[in-house]
């Protein structure tokens, strides 16, 4: 019964908060049942996009001025995010956001607050738990108190609750061990493979999404600047230059940068002169 | 200044009449401060209308209880769900538009709310007063010397009766679920498909509920129901803090105890003692407790 | 080894159960260019968090600065707006400007520890309160001249572009003319040319107001080119310290950048 | 000197030719000054008359030949509190404005269809007193961001110094009052302000809305111990005079018993406009220097406030202070002008009537305080001016048989609504309006 997976396509995406321009003209786009990456720094609009996709801009006075999204050829562009929920949209948001004092079950079954089939829900919680076994002891635990990648593991399996066909995660990495977001990453792949879901990440650890994702975008202050197969961009020396630190072009030009020679720019007279 | 202090009494008697008028003013602050916490808890807006409210439930109950003479369990269901309608209205009405906005002004809004309540019952119910409501059971008995009303006893059980159904509700439905998940992270809950608006339209029509309750309750305890019973609001702030503003049971609790103590600061020290008391116990429980003592504290991560 | 501006020693600071930072200890020379990396989440912030007197971190850490020509300070012993008058100046990751306020109101504020116009004096708006606000003024105009701000004056913070509001908190913290300067991912979010810029401005910084700079950075390859001295955080805890030719080459560097499978191991 | 014509270098606004208007403006107004004397005030004598309008020509050629910028500006003006053209002309209409009103008030012009041109006198100084009161409370409130209730208790703090110093001890010396009152306030206040420190939003407003009560105890206490249940009374005998040391400034004229005795709208408009347009004047340049923009910057982020050496307790509680004193000042002032204060003069209806005021004047901004208050006080009269005079509001029984009450519903109505759609207030749309006058003028005048 598990929903197979649906694409998801964004087209000339111009989302603004006030007047600065997050998204510039973005266009991804999730095949279905595939697994795409968003690789990009901090501040390239990769939580923009999130947002703009699960309908919550406007808790950040944000504002989707151009584009269109649309997920299996209907456009989810202007829902709310019930409805955007209800249509097989899951996500796990950046630095996870469970709800601290709810135990994890309660955490659990308010992933499944978009479904009316009450029985059912019964059945995905225990087929999440089958999933990440060591939640089971933790059910009664105030999710609060759990470690970082429990609550990460709380977190996936909350999204899995709603039985999407697209699962979006945001920095899954963020400050986890890289063997627990190494696992991480193998269950979603897992997810991808069995249920067909399609899966949308969104990263700051390259290597990593390279590694498990088909397809990556990489954004950079709002636009994309790269798209290919994932195993294309890992060998591309700008993304190992951005992203893996090596020593490419941009690398030369900040040493290049010439140090100032006797104070000329500071101390100078002022411009709004009374002379 | 001579703060004269009034004539302390060792006569048991007196003290345990205190005691009870205590519990029983307790109890009512109880079902203002549940009112509160309600609203509190779940949509982060402190409402200084919810003396109004209380005020307009007063009046409805003396509308269609007395005037309208309806039988009492119909007349009560109706005044309910008028209170509930009204709710609503307020929420989508107002509120839904004040979502993010800063403190202060969502704390104004319901001021000016409160001021138009006010001015509409004073337009439609004009400024005298009316007679109390008398139909609960009027009568009372004696314990030790002390007089326990009627009435007193059944605000008592309703008030208890109301703090477990919603600890029931919290606990065991999907829409307290729900209404938990928001109250902790409104962005998450929205993420996961819960729709925040609906839930804080339900948060509006329950405390509205509750201050139909309240007003239903109090109007029997109350000298007279007039536009001065709006206070009431304002005098259960302590109530609510010191039991801690996120918490039901919690409610319960302070309003007794804050019952208790302006009771005995009113009955040994003069009644004008009886807010700057309260306020200065709430004083030092902010001081001491800001969470109240039995509110929850959040982790703060700068 | 020359003399250090700043030297911590066994920092820990805790949230609950989590170490964000573990024992970390080093020290920065005077005028050099002292860079902190690590991958998101490594503590990198909440140890300047805690130099900065916004944590407290755990007991027998031991903080120090030297300011040139007077006796070193313990600056666990102060409060964050003491350490500010010490001449330690930070600015934020995530930006802590004063969104709501004109660019002018933000720099001036920068100026707050150098001029000294009491309450009474401001709202007569005295002699003496005219010729300090004109002090202060002329020394934001060459921040503003340094940083091309001209522009934006009377504008709000909170419309401008966020390499703008970069650049802004930036000349704040100029504006403080401190001796040790705390730089919080001053280039994240902008673009190759824009980072090219802010480097050109810390070198100005460095080098014609004496400043130290003490830098997080996410991105290797600007650190790697114009930093000093470089140590790397991991999970709260000092994986490598050393040159930035050094580090390139640290196996437990590499691994933590890549979080590849080596961790793993 | 003619003007230089600089062109900017960069896009800032800060090269300027003055406009024909801003010119003459000044000149114009100073001149009409002699007018004013010679027509209304009839017991000035001719000297004086001569030598004030002298005077003020001269300060007046001489402000507007310093302020009239000439191409670039300096630094030292772009700081005036009055920067562009518009601003000063604004400025200059204002001070006219309130320089003329009492005498036009006083006048015996009555306009037609019965407008209530007899009450707006006594309106216009309670708009005043109210005026200076608020914008202390939106200083605390919405530009130090440090939330109190206990607004009303400094009202009640003025009355009470009022009552110590200026009626027991020197029998209705307002001037002894004032400064006693500021220094009181400003103690009191930064008590007050005392668990700032500690506490935040909702708490914070908690606390000090017990200071309230705590005040309201004191308050009655203090009524009670000195002058029995009736209240205090200001007026009569205990009414504020000018020294007879005074008596030779122009415009006094001593009473029979050789006394001025400050009474009557006209004598009260010259005391209260000039104490509250100076308060208003000292809290706008205490926002625009070092430690007012440290209150803005506590109000925005703390912590971030903090790192810039900002000490943020000690600024929370200079702004509890300051605000404090001030409102303690409007507290003496309304005691004297009202004449008499009782056990119900400071309700909590009170606190509301303020927050309504700096809501609709426009939160965060100091002039919101001023229109919020004139609207306040207008509202109701031309409510009811229009209720009796207007055809078709006459006909309306509804509106007549409750005055009152409608009057409070349309504030909760316009509390609400500004809150919902225009949170700037009157004090937004007023600055809206001059944009607008200023780009149409610029359009058709270019």
């Amino acid at each position: 019964m598990n929903a197979s997976g649906l694409d998801l396509t964004i087209e000339g995406l111009t989302v603004v908060y006030g007047g600065v321009t997050a998204l510039d003209d973005v266009k991804i786009n999730v095949p279905s049942g595939g697994f795409v990456t968003v690789l990009g720094a901090n501040g390239a609009g990769k939580t923009t996009l999130v947002r703009s996709i699960t309908g919550l801009l406007y808790l950040h006075k944000g504002r989707v001025r151009r584009g269109s999204i649309e997920l299996g050829g209907e456009s989810i562009l202007g829902k709310k995010s019930p409805d955007i929920v209800s249509a097989g949209v899951a996500q796990v948001p950046e630095g996870r956001k469970l709800f601290p004092n709810l135990t994890v079950k309660e955490n659990l079954l308010c992933g499944a607050a978009s479904r009316s089939d009450i029985s059912g829900i019964d059945d995905s919680l225990e087929q999440n738990l089958d999933l990440f076994p060591q939640l089971r002891p933790l059910l009664s635990q105030t999710a609060g108190l759990l470690s970082g990648g429990e609550q990460q593991m709380v977190a996936v399996g909350r999204a899995l609750m709603s039985q999407p066909s697209l699962l979006i995660c945001d920095e899954l990495s963020l400050g986890l061990a890289p063997k627990i977001v190494h696992r991480l990453f193998e269950l979603l792949t897992e997810i991808n493979e069995t249920r067909g879901t399609s899966i949308l990440v969104i990263e700051q650890n390259a290597s990593l999404a390279l590694q498990h994702a088909a397809d990556a975008y990489v954004l950079e202050l709002g636009r994309v600047l790269m798209e290919g197969s994932a195993a294309e961009l890992r060998g591309n020396p700008m993304v190992q230059e951005l992203y893996l630190g090596g020593g490419g072009e941009a690398h030369t030009s900040y040493a290049a940068i010439e140090r100032p020679s006797g104070g000329k720019r500071w101390g100078r007279k002022r411009t709004g002169g009374d002379s | 200044m001579l703060l004269a202090f009034g004539n302390f009494t060792a006569d048991p008697s007196v003290n345990l009449q205190l005691l009870i008028g205590g519990l029983a003013l307790g109890a009512i602050y109880a079902v203002v401060a549940l009112g509160f916490v309600l609203v509190y808890k779940s949509t982060d807006v402190l409402n200084l209308a919810h003396g109004e409210f209380l005020m307009l439930g007063a009046y409805f109950a003396l509308t269609f209880l007395i005037s309208e003479n309806l039988n009492f369990f119909l007349g009560v269901f109706v005044l309910l769900l008028v209170m509930l309608v009204f709710g609503l209205l307020v929420h989508y009405g107002i509120m839904r538009r004040m979502v993010g906005q800063g403190f202060f002004a969502i704390v104004l809004i319901t001021l000016g709310i409160a001021t138009i309540i006010r001015a509409l019952l004073l337009i439609f119910y004009g400024p005298t007063e009316r007679g109390r409501l008398d139909l609960l059971p009027q009568g009372s008995f004696e314990i030790g010397g002390a007089t326990v009303r009627h009435v007193d006893i059944i605000i008592f059980a309703v008030v208890a009766g109301c703090v477990l159904l919603f600890f029931l509700f919290f606990k065991y439905t999907r829409l307290g679920l729900h209404m938990r998940a928001v109250a902790d992270d409104i962005e998450a809950a929205a993420a996961m498909g819960i729709d925040p608006d609906k839930v804080y339209a339900m948060t509006w029509a329950a405390a509205m509920v509750m201050a139909g309750i309240g007003g239903l309750l109090f109007g029997h305890v109350t000298g007279a129901i007039d536009r001065s019973i709006e206070a009431i609001g304002l005098r259960a702030f302590p109530a609510a803090v010191v039991g801690g503003l996120t918490s039901l049971g919690g409610s319960i609790v302070g309003g007794l105890v804050v019952g208790v103590i302006e009771q005995f600061a009113n009955g040994h020290l003069g009644t004008k003692w009886r807010e700057p008391v309260a306020f200065s116990v709430m004083f030092v429980v902010l001081l001491v407790r800001p969470t109240g003592l039995w509110g929850r504290k959040d982790l703060e991560r700068v | 080894m020359s003399d250090a501006i700043l030297s911590f020693d066994d920092v820990t600071v805790q949230f609950g159960g989590v170490r964000a930072c573990d024992s970390i200890s080093g020290r920065v020379e005077r005028g050099s260019l002292f860079a902190l990396i690590g991958p998101n989440g490594a503590g990198k912030t909440t140890l300047v968090n805690a130099i900065s007197g916004v944590y407290k971190p755990l007991p027998g850490a031991k903080v120090q600065f030297h300011p040139a020509g007077e006796p070193a300070e313990d600056l666990l012993a102060y409060r964050p707006f003491q350490i500010a008058r010490l001449g330690v100046a930070r600015t934020f990751q995530n930006l802590g400007l004063f969104m709501g306020e004109n660019v002018l109101t933000n720099l001036l504020l920068g100026r707050y520890i150098h001029e000294h116009t009491r309450l009474m004096q401001g709202g007569l708006f005295t002699r003496g309160a005219v010729k300090r606000e004109l002090a202060a003024r002329q020394a934001i105009e060459r921040v503003v001249d340094l940083l091309d701000l001209g522009a934006f004056r009377r504008d709000s913070v909170g419309d401008l572009p966020y390499g703008v509001q970069k650049r802004i908190e930036f000349g704040r913290v100029l504006a403080m003319e401190p001796e040790l300067l705390m730089l919080d991912e001053p280039m994240a979010g902008m673009s190759v040319d824009e980072k090219q810029d802010m480097i050109r401005y810390i070198y100005a910084a460095q080098d014609e107001l004496n400043m130290t700079v003490f830098l997080i950075e996410h991105d290797m390859s600007v650190v790697m080119s114009i930093a000093d001295h470089v140590m790397v955080l991991d999970f709260g805890q000092k994986i490598a310290e050393g040159t930035p030719a050094e580090m390139q080459q640290d196996e437990r560097v590499i691994a933590a950048y890549l979080g590849t499978e080596m961790a793993e191991n | 000197m003619t003007a230089t014509e600089n062109p900017p270098t960069q896009q800032t606004a800060q090269t300027y030719r003055p406009s024909t208007l801003q010119r003459f403006l000044p000149f114009a107004i100073a001149a009409v000054v002699p007018f004013i004397l010679g027509s209304t005030t009839g017991d000035v004598n001719f000297w004086w008359k001569a030598l004030i309008t002298v005077v003020v020509l001269a300060v007046v050629a001489r402000l507007a030949w310093k302020w009239t910028p000439r191409g670039e500006l300096t630094h030292r003006e772009d700081m005036r509190l009055w920067r562009t053209p518009s601003d000063r002309s604004w400025a200059a209409l204002t001070t006219f404005g309130l320089l003329v009103l009492p005498f036009i008030l006083a006048s015996d012009f009555t306009p037609p269809m019965g407008f209530p041109w007899a009450t707006w006198f006594a309106v216009v100084n309670l708009v005043l007193i109210f005026a200076m009161g608020a914008a202390a409370f939106n200083l605390l409130v919405g530009y130090s961001g440090q939330i109190s209730l206990a607004h009303v208790a400094f009202l009640a703090l003025g009355s009470i110094v009022g009552g110590i110093v200026g009626v027991q001890w020197s029998g209705g010396n307002m001037w002894l009052a004032l400064p006693a009152a500021a220094v009181a306030g400003a103690v009191v206040g930064a008590i007050s302000g005392l668990p700032a420190l500690r506490l935040k939003h909702l708490y914070l407003l908690l606390a000090t809305f017990g200071f309230h009560f705590v005040m309201m105890l004191v308050w009655r206490e203090y009524l009670q111990e000195y002058f029995g249940f009736v209240g205090i009374r200001f007026k009569g005998e205990n009414s504020p005079r000018i020294a007879s040391w005074l008596h030779w400034l122009p415009g006094i004229d001593p009473d029979q018993n050789g006394e001025f005795v400050i009474t009557g709208q006209f004598r009260w408009y010259w005391v209260l406009m000039p104490i509250t347009v100076l308060s208003i004047l000292f809290m706008v340049n205490v926002v625009r220097t070092r430690e007012g923009r440290a209150f803005a910057a506590v109000r925005d982020r703390d912590v971030s406030a903090s790192l810039l050496g900002i000490n943020v307790a000690r600024s929370k509680l200079f702004a509890f202070a300051l605000s404090s004193a001030i409102v303690s000042m409007s507290g003496v002032l309304a005691s004297f002008y009202i004449g008499s204060r009782g056990e119900d003069s400071f309700n909590v209806q009170t606190v509301l009537n303020y927050a309504i005021i700096i809501v609709v004047g426009g939160f965060s901004s100091i002039q919101g305080a001023i229109f919020g208050s004139a609207f306040f006080w207008f509202l109701p009269e031309w409510f009811k001016w229009a209720r009796e005079e207007l055809w078709f509001v006459r006909d309306i029984d509804f509106l007549s048989d409750y005055p009152s009450e409608i009057d409070l519903a349309i504030k909760g109505f316009l509390v609400v609504i500004i809150l919902m759609f225009k949170p700037d207030g009157l004090a937004g749309m007023w600055r809206d309006f001059k944009n607008w006058l200023g780009r149409t003028l610029a359009r058709s005048n270019p």
